[in-house]
């Protein structure tokens, strides 16, 4: 059971510091978002079922099964948001980046 | 007794407004007021039954107590200050008779009298301190009775500043001096008197006292007030300033003379201050055109005689001033009331303007006349006496005699002059330019004058039975030890006689020329004295302001940013001046095994504090990087286990931000201040405060307490206060109150935001 | 009944989809030069009508691998998605549809 | 028991006056006067609780003294208690009849309880953290109050006031954080108590100089008195009145309080900064006094050299000094609110607060002339009014303790304040209306009744000030004898 | 930015944010908790609620129901206090009572905890009230 | 065996966290400061659950909750903000 404590932790810990790490390398805004939302989720999920292995009673449990909901419901909405605001107060976006339909739409109106 | 009726008199005060309907006979009734008190006083019979001692304890343990001692000196100052107040009440009668608030002005009079009174009767050297101020400021309200006019209020605004000096400088002197004494009571001052004399400190109080005494009686260099304070209505002249109130100076200069007249302090500057005054009064009195003005000087000249003999300190010396001071009063009185009299009835003061009048006025004339002989001090009026005497005292003191009699003479030569030519000037000459027909003064202001003038006469005549009497016992007062003495018109030829007659005729040689040395003296006046005292205080008065204002704005300079680095500059400076007192380099901080993390969050806040601070970044950056430190902060509490402060720490941060992203669009625009110098400088001056709050939390965490109340908490919280949960156990129990400030804190802050937004704006 | 079946084959879907974007991301993240395809925002028409079938597509979109939901237009008609990864825009159009084919089995 | 009621009270009246939000103006005003004549009674019944009886101590919550927080009225307490509350009733009265700024809310009336709950709860604070907390409640009524009505110019002031009391409540709360690492008690009685038997050995000097700072900054002596003259003429009068007389005054108190209970017999440290500071504040506020126009920043910055006064009772240290400088505080906090009040009523009939623009109130209202020179006299402590007494305590014990300097610069200082008097006197009321100002259709206006009226009422607590004075000087010398007996508040309060 | 997605989830969060202030509150005196906390955690998911679906009527409406609750609290706190004074020896001084219900067996009433609910309520009343009328102020949403 | 190890895995979020302050101070948009802020919310997720291992106390994770759900509030506050004041210039 340690272990598998230990690996879910190791493994979480590792995707946040991937997360830190490709916010910083990542060029611009919307990419950066892919780094920030996707990894440190997923590490918290693990870091949170290791918690609630390391425990094992029902009450953190249950804690843990509610934050993990919860995370997986707002993350979404808050990088939505952010992306969303990002693009309208037309951050630099990488030069690479071709294809933008929001942009097209909007001018479009 | 006496403070009742002190107290009364004051309370009398009021009594002008009873009266204003009967506004014919207002001063007549109010005359009335220093009659009764006259009547009552002389029942006292001070002279025969001896020194009246009144105590009253007020506050002892401040050695403060309303404590009164009528002796010889005293007396002879009441009769002053009640007899002349009587005919300067009816005199007032006249004089006022066309001016609005005469009750105001009235009630002006009678609280000085009172005060006056007060200040000659009392024993406490604090409570003549009192009555000190509240003639200044009476006499404040008297010079400034036509307050529409700019001339009134400024000289009103320099007589009390001159004299307020002089107030506040005696009130250090006798707390000095009291000290030294133990005492405030002018008895046990008396009885102390070697304590006094040899106290460490004592010269300096009795500069102090001395300079109080100076401004009051118009001593030079302090002179300039008195002539502008006739800017006042003449009553007041006649009887603030020149019969009582200047002569409050003396009057403590021969309260407090028994006690340091034997230092050479006093026998220093006492005659010299005294006679530079007496001469340049004189002199200035000379080139005047006021006539009132022409007064003024030469009251200031008569103060400085009595000062000079005050500090001769001689019995002779002694005597003479009594004498003088008598005499002046008199006369001069009677002059000013003369000059009011003249003002009225002619419509001028200048004397270029008047002449002739004894055909128009032959009583007033013959007043006049015989005053300013007394004044010129020719016999047999009562100011003959006084010269006689004043030249006796100086003879007989063989190493300044020489010396002094000559500045005394010269003085002397100017009054006569003086005398002379006023009364040639204003009742005799042919030619005169009346700004309109001279008519009769009715009885009430004439019959001041005249009184006085008639008394100047009988006691001049009769000097052994009217006066004597009171100058002795006024003398006993000062000079306990000292021989009778008698008091003769005529007492031979001799070396005193000789030098008035010489006195006589220079001042009458100085006259017949007058054509030709009045221009001369103002030549030399206005080529010797550019200096004007009067202006010149103005100036400094002006410049002192201005300097002031200078300073105002150069502190108070409205920036934000320079009041606060100016708080942590001072305070960062003091912090450590603190630390070096105190430093020890015994740091014992304990470590454990997860203080690597503590430190590196430690450092990422500081990094972040110190990022954030660069204005170049946007505001809503700023805020999202403190919401960073404010993260970090949670979890340094949560290392320590303080779960429920790290998640009120987010919570109170995350509605920070909310609370801050919300009124973020109130604020102007960020505009950059400051330029690389001055972030040069903030960032010295922040972390010189930072560092010293730094090293000081390390010191305080050095041997901390090992008693802490804390521990009391963590044992007792379940057994006692029935919860597990120590800080909210803190929270509603422990320190609940605490709590309940911290709600009505929250409340009232909420009422902020309501009235900041929704109470209706002013404009 | 049959939703309820495939609400429960969602989850693992769901998880399936959360490791796969993870390792997609370290991938690029660890990759030394970024001389991938290059990103873009592509427009996505979309047929779920619910709020509760929207909250889940955008779920769904950001949390698999290489896209981003941005935007929802203001009528809901269209999402706007950012991807990592673009090759053309029908075969990722095409992506997503595929996606949202599978919430249409239990969704509205 | 009855300890608590200052607290309560206002606490009680604030839920009151905003419950009654809906109701008539009647009802709010009601509500307003007698929540403030309940203070002033509630503050009386200490005050002769306290003559009576000696240190009040109550527990809050009937935890032991060290451990719970602890509510202590002595006779210094007691006196500024009672001291406020008539002035904020005074006050209050005044503000009912002001008519401007909206003053009238239930807003305004649940404001003023807060400031006074917070000055109530310092006065009586026996708890060091305790006193932060009322510091806290009275600051946060005050920066709404200085805000009150929002003029732009009145908010540049708030943005000064708040920012400066901000950072001195930081450096009261770091202050008190620091000692209690050093001594592990926050109880100010349990902290003399160990400062007395530790000594020097427990170096609390940084920590208590920290504290004393943040006293300083809300007390506005020199160096941090900047923010007080430029805020505190901006909000609407009836608001400045209050503030002149009373909130610097717990600055002060608390400076006084908290020092006697550190002080430490010898040492000449925290005596020597005291004097230095007192004469330097005194000064520096009356010069620039001097130079203004505008009466409420004059008298701002009066305040300013006043509290210099004070500082120095708190430099010199003995029995007499103490005693003066708390009667000077009654003296001053009494004058300095009556005289906002009279630069308020003249304001209502001149127009103006400009000196230069004013004038002609002597003829028009001679009455109001009256009462403006008797508080003027009394700020200058021309005896025997009010302020003489104070200062002449304070002239003495200085003589007493042979500092002369600081003795002179008093002396100075008051004559300076004698001229900045009779300018106002000399501009505002002798003087007559400006030509240019009549020109441009002068009209006097009018002063309702109750401004007077409240301004009568301070004038009759002057002169009784000197008329009562034997008791008054005895209570001022009870409250010092009992702030320079530490062993005795010590005793009351730990039952050591 | 489209606001169904924030709408549909602020639901959901605010019954969740209030739901655990009411547990953090009545727990507080033996576990991590309490009236501050949870009064911020409920004001919290008052305001996201109404950030989310902002609209003039709205803010008027939850203004004047939140806003009276200050004053309960600041009551319920006074009354604590007051109770301690009438029936134990001081202000504040805590009081406890064993309520026995049959069916839920035996709760535990005490004035801290009404002391507490009492800071509970003024925190969510002053919280909620000075972010929406700043918001009301600003026509923000 | 897992109290040693803890540590490093503390180690690592540390430097992850470390990482995230840069972009935070970085910048160069405030959208991406509220992304680090929100990286940061998460971090601090995962070191709590580091210290209830280390202190060995289940309750920590009502911080996890409360972080989780205020973490939200404030990053929607602030993009509605941002969104609002679009015709602001801004950096």
């Amino acid at each position: 059971m340690e272990i598998v404590i230990i690996i879910l932790l190791a493994i979480g810990s590792l995707l946040m510091l991937l997360g830190a790490i490709g916010l910083n390398r990542f060029p611009d805004i919307f990419m950066r978002m892919h780094a920030a939302t996707k990894a440190p989720s997923l590490g918290a999920l693990l870091m949170l079922m290791a918690f609630a292995f390391y425990f094992s009673d029902m009450e953190t449990s249950i804690k843990a099964i509610v934050i993990i909901v919860f995370i997986f419901l707002t993350t979404p909405i808050a990088s939505h948001a952010i992306a969303a605001t990002a693009h309208r107060l037309k951050v630099k976006k990488w030069d690479k980046m071709e294809i933008d339909d929001l942009e097209r739409d909007r001018k479009k109106n | 007794m006496i403070l009742t009726a002190i107290l009364i008199t004051f309370l009398s005060s009021l009594l002008p407004f009873l009266f204003a309907k009967a506004e014919k006979i207002q001063g007549w009734l109010v005359a009335l007021i220093p009659t009764t008190l006259l009547a009552s006083f002389i029942s006292l019979d001070v002279l025969n039954k001896g020194n009246i001692v009144e105590s009253n304890s007020w506050l002892p343990e401040l050695g403060l107590n309303i404590n009164f001692y009528i002796d010889g000196l005293s007396s002879l100052f009441i009769y002053l200050i009640l007899g002349m107040g009587i005919y300067i009440f009816a005199y007032a009668n006249g004089y006022m008779k066309n001016y609005k608030g005469k009750s105001r002005f009235y009630s002006y009079l009678i609280v000085f009298m009172a005060a006056m009174l007060g200040l000659v009767s009392a024993g406490n050297m604090i409570l003549l301190f009192v009555f000190w101020e509240l003639t200044s400021i009476s006499s404040f309200l008297l010079i400034s009775f036509f307050h529409d006019k700019e001339d009134s209020r400024k000289s009103a605004l320099q007589a009390l500043l001159i004299t307020g000096i002089g107030g506040l400088a005696i009130l250090g002197g006798v707390i000095i001096i009291g000290a030294e004494a133990g005492s405030y009571e002018i008895q046990d001052w008396i009885n102390n008197v070697d304590t006094i004399i040899s106290g460490k400190y004592s010269s300096a109080g009795l500069i102090l006292i001395l300079l109080g005494a100076f401004t009051k009686s118009a001593q030079f260099p302090f002179h300039f007030w008195l002539p502008n304070a006739m800017a006042a209505p003449t009553p007041v002249s006649a009887y603030l300033h020149s019969a009582t109130m200047v002569k409050a100076g003396v009057f403590l200069l021969l309260r407090v003379g028994p006690i340091f007249s034997s230092t050479e302090l006093w026998q220093t500057v006492l005659p010299i201050s005294g006679s530079i005054t007496f001469l340049l009064g004189a002199f200035f009195a000379c080139v005047q055109t006021d006539l009132k003005k022409i007064f003024a000087y030469t009251t200031i000249s008569s103060l400085g005689v009595l000062v000079m003999l005050i500090g001769i300190d001689t019995d002779l010396s002694i005597k003479a001033a009594f004498m003088f001071l008598l005499v002046h009063s008199l006369y001069k009185g009677a002059l000013f009331m003369l000059a009011g009299i003249i003002d009225k009835k002619v419509g001028t003061r200048d004397i270029r303007l008047l002449g002739n009048l004894w055909t128009k006025m032959p009583l007033i004339t013959i007043v006049g006349v015989l005053v300013l002989l007394s004044m010129a001090g020719l016999p047999p009026l009562i100011g003959f006496l006084g010269k006689e005497m004043i030249y006796e005292a100086k003879l007989q003191i063989p190493e300044v005699a020489p010396y002094m009699t000559f500045f005394s003479v010269l003085g002397n030569v100017f009054m006569v002059f003086i005398s002379l030519y006023v009364a040639h000037m204003v009742f005799f000459r042919k030619e005169h330019k009346w700004p309109k027909e001279p008519s009769r003064a009715g009885i009430s202001m004439a019959i001041g004058p005249f009184f006085l003038a008639s008394l100047s006469l009988i006691f001049g005549l009769l000097p052994q039975k009217y006066i004597q009497p009171y100058l002795q016992s006024a003398i006993t007062a000062i000079k306990p030890d000292h021989l009778d003495f008698e008091i003769h018109l005529w007492h031979g030829f001799n070396h005193v006689l000789l030098l008035s007659i010489a006195t006589v005729a220079m001042g009458a040689i100085l006259f017949i020329y007058h054509r030709s040395t009045i221009p001369f003296f103002t030549k030399v006046y206005h080529k010797v004295f550019v200096f004007n005292f009067s202006d010149q205080f103005f100036k400094i008065i002006d410049g002192f302001i201005g300097i002031n204002k200078k300073i105002a704005d150069f502190v108070q300079h409205g920036y934000q940013r320079y009041y606060l680095s100016t708080i942590f500059i001072f305070t960062a400076a003091f912090l450590w001046y603190i630390i070096s007192q105190t430093w020890h380099s015994d740091f014992s901080i304990q470590y454990d095994s997860i203080s690597w993390a503590l430190a590196i969050i430690s450092i990422i806040i500081v990094a972040l504090s110190f990022l954030s601070l660069p204005a170049s970044l946007h505001r809503v950056s700023v805020i999202t990087i403190t919401g960073g430190v404010g993260y970090a902060m949670s979890a340094i509490y949560l290392f320590y286990g303080a779960i429920d402060l790290a998640v009120t720490q987010i919570l109170v941060d995350s509605l920070t931000v909310i609370l801050m992203v919300l009124v973020l669009p109130k604020l102007p625009k960020l505009v950059t201040y400051t330029k690389a110098k001055g972030a040069i400088r903030d960032l010295l001056i922040a972390s010189s405060f930072g560092i010293a709050m730094g090293v000081i939390a390390f010191m305080s965490a050095t041997n901390p307490s090992t008693n802490k109340i804390s521990t009391f908490f963590v044992e007792f919280s379940l057994s006692i206060a029935h919860g597990k949960n120590i800080v909210n156990v803190i929270l509603v129990d422990f320190r609940g109150i605490d709590t309940m400030g911290e709600i009505t804190v929250l409340v009232l802050a909420s009422l902020g935001i309501y009235s900041l937004l929704k109470i209706k704006k002013t404009h | 009944m049959l939703r309820i079946l495939h609400l429960i084959l969602f989850i693992p879907y769901y998880f399936l989809m959360l490791l796969q974007s993870n390792w997609t991301i370290a991938k690029t993240i660890l990759s030394p030069q970024f001389n991938f395809d290059p990103p873009g925002i592509v427009a996505v028409n979309i047929d779920l009508k619910s709020n509760t079938g929207i909250l889940t597509l955008v779920n769904l979109i950001t949390m698999t691998p290489g896209t981003l939901s941005i935007d929802l237009s203001d009528d809901k008609s269209k999402l706007y998605v950012h991807a990592m990864h673009v090759k053309n825009r029908e075969s990722f159009v095409s992506e997503i549809k595929a996606l949202e084919n599978r919430l249409k089995k239990f969704l509205k | 028991m009855i300890v608590f009621a200052p607290i309560i009270i206002p606490l009680l009246f604030i839920i009151l006056s905003l419950s009654v939000a809906k109701a008539s103006k009647k009802v709010q005003q009601t509500v307003f006067l007698s929540g403030n004549i309940i203070t002033i009674g509630v503050a009386i019944s200490i005050l002769t609780t306290v003559l009576k009886e000696g240190i009040i101590v109550a527990q809050a919550g009937a935890w032991e003294a060290p451990f719970g927080i602890t509510i202590v009225a002595d006779t210094f307490s007691a006196i500024m208690l009672t001291l406020t509350s008539i002035t904020v009733a005074v006050v209050s009265l005044y503000s009912l009849a002001w008519r401007e700024n909206n003053l009238n809310t239930p807003v305004f009336y649940a404001l003023i309880f807060g400031l006074q709950m917070g000055m109530n709860g310092a006065f009586v604070a026996g708890d060091l953290f305790n006193m932060y907390v009322w510091f806290e409640v009275m600051l946060l009524s005050s920066f709404v109050l200085i805000s009150y009505g929002s003029d732009k110019k009145q908010l540049k002031g708030t943005l000064k006031y708040v920012s400066m009391n901000l950072v001195s409540s930081f450096f009261f709360v770091a202050g008190i954080a620091l000692l209690y690492g050093k001594t592990g008690t926050l109880n100010m009685a349990d902290l003399a108590y160990r400062v007395r038997e530790m000594g020097p050995e427990l170096d609390i000097f940084a920590p208590s100089a920290l504290i004393l700072m943040g006293f300083a900054i809300k007390s506005a002596i020199f160096p941090f008195f900047f923010w007080l003259p430029d805020s505190y003429h901006t909000p609407p009068l009836p608001i400045s009145a209050l503030f002149s007389g009373t909130l610097t005054k717990v600055g002060v108190y608390s400076m006084i309080r908290f020092y006697a209970l550190i002080h430490v017999p010898g040492d000449s440290f925290f005596t020597q900064m005291f004097l230095f500071i007192a004469s330097t504040t005194m000064i520096s506020g009356v010069l620039m006094a001097t130079s203004q126009f505008e009466v409420r920043r004059l008298l701002s910055f009066h305040i300013v050299s006043q509290i210099g006064y004070m500082i120095l009772g708190l430099g010199l240290f003995t029995k007499l000094a103490l005693t003066g400088a708390i009667f000077y505080i009654i003296g001053h906090c009494i004058v300095k609110t009556n005289l906002f009040l009279l630069s308020g009523i003249a304001y209502k009939i001149t127009g103006t607060f400009d000196l230069k623009k004013s004038g002609g109130l002597m003829k028009h209202k001679p009455f109001i002339a009256v009462l403006f020179f008797i508080s003027a006299m009394a700020l200058v402590g021309i005896p025997p009014l009010s302020g003489f007494f104070g200062k002449f305590m304070l002239l003495k014990a200085g003589v007493e303790s042979q500092e002369f300097i600081h003795v002179a610069s008093a002396l100075f200082v008051s004559f300076l304040t004698l001229f900045s008097m009779v300018k106002i006197w000399n501009e505002s009321y002798a003087k007559p209306i400006p030509e240019e100002i009549i020109n441009q259709g002068f009209k006097f206006g009018k002063a309702p009744k109750q401004l007077i009226a409240s301004s009568v009422l301070l004038v009759l607590i002057t002169i009784s000030l000197t008329v009562g004075s034997k008791f008054i000087i005895d209570t001022c010398a009870t409250a010092a004898d009992q702030l320079l007996n530490v062993d005795a508040y010590i005793n009351a309060v730990l039952h050591i | 930015m489209n606001t169904t997605l924030l709408q549909l989830a602020a639901k959901f969060i605010r019954s969740i944010m209030l739901v655990a202030s009411v547990f953090i509150l009545l727990r507080g005196h033996n576990a991590p908790g309490g009236g501050f906390i949870g009064g911020l955690l409920a004001s919290a998911g008052i305001v996201i609620y109404t950030i989310a679906f902002y609209s003039l009527p709205l803010l008027s409406k939850t203004l004047r129901t939140i806003a009276p609750l200050r004053i309960v609290g600041l009551i319920l706190a006074l009354g604590s206090g007051i109770l301690g004074l009438i029936f134990g020896e001081s202000f504040l001084h805590a009081q406890w009572f064993k309520l026995n219900i049959p069916i839920l067996g035996t709760i535990d009433l005490s004035t801290p905890l009404l002391f507490d609910i009492g800071v509970y309520l003024a925190v969510i009343g002053v919280m909620v009230m000075v972010i929406l009328l700043l918001m009301e102020d600003r026509k923000w949403n | 065996m897992i109290t040693s190890v803890i540590y490093y895995i503390m180690a690592v979020l540390l430097l992850a966290m470390i990482l995230t302050v840069f972009r935070l101070v970085k910048g160069p948009t405030t959208p991406d400061r509220i992304i680090s802020l929100d990286m940061i919310g998460s971090i601090m997720l995962g070191l709590i659950i580091c210290i209830g291992i280390i202190k060995d106390n289940s309750i920590y994770i009502d911080v996890i909750l409360i972080i989780t759900l205020i973490l939200f509030v404030g990053t929607v506050a602030m993009s509605r903000y941002l969104t609002h004041n679009e015709k602001k210039k801004w950096k």
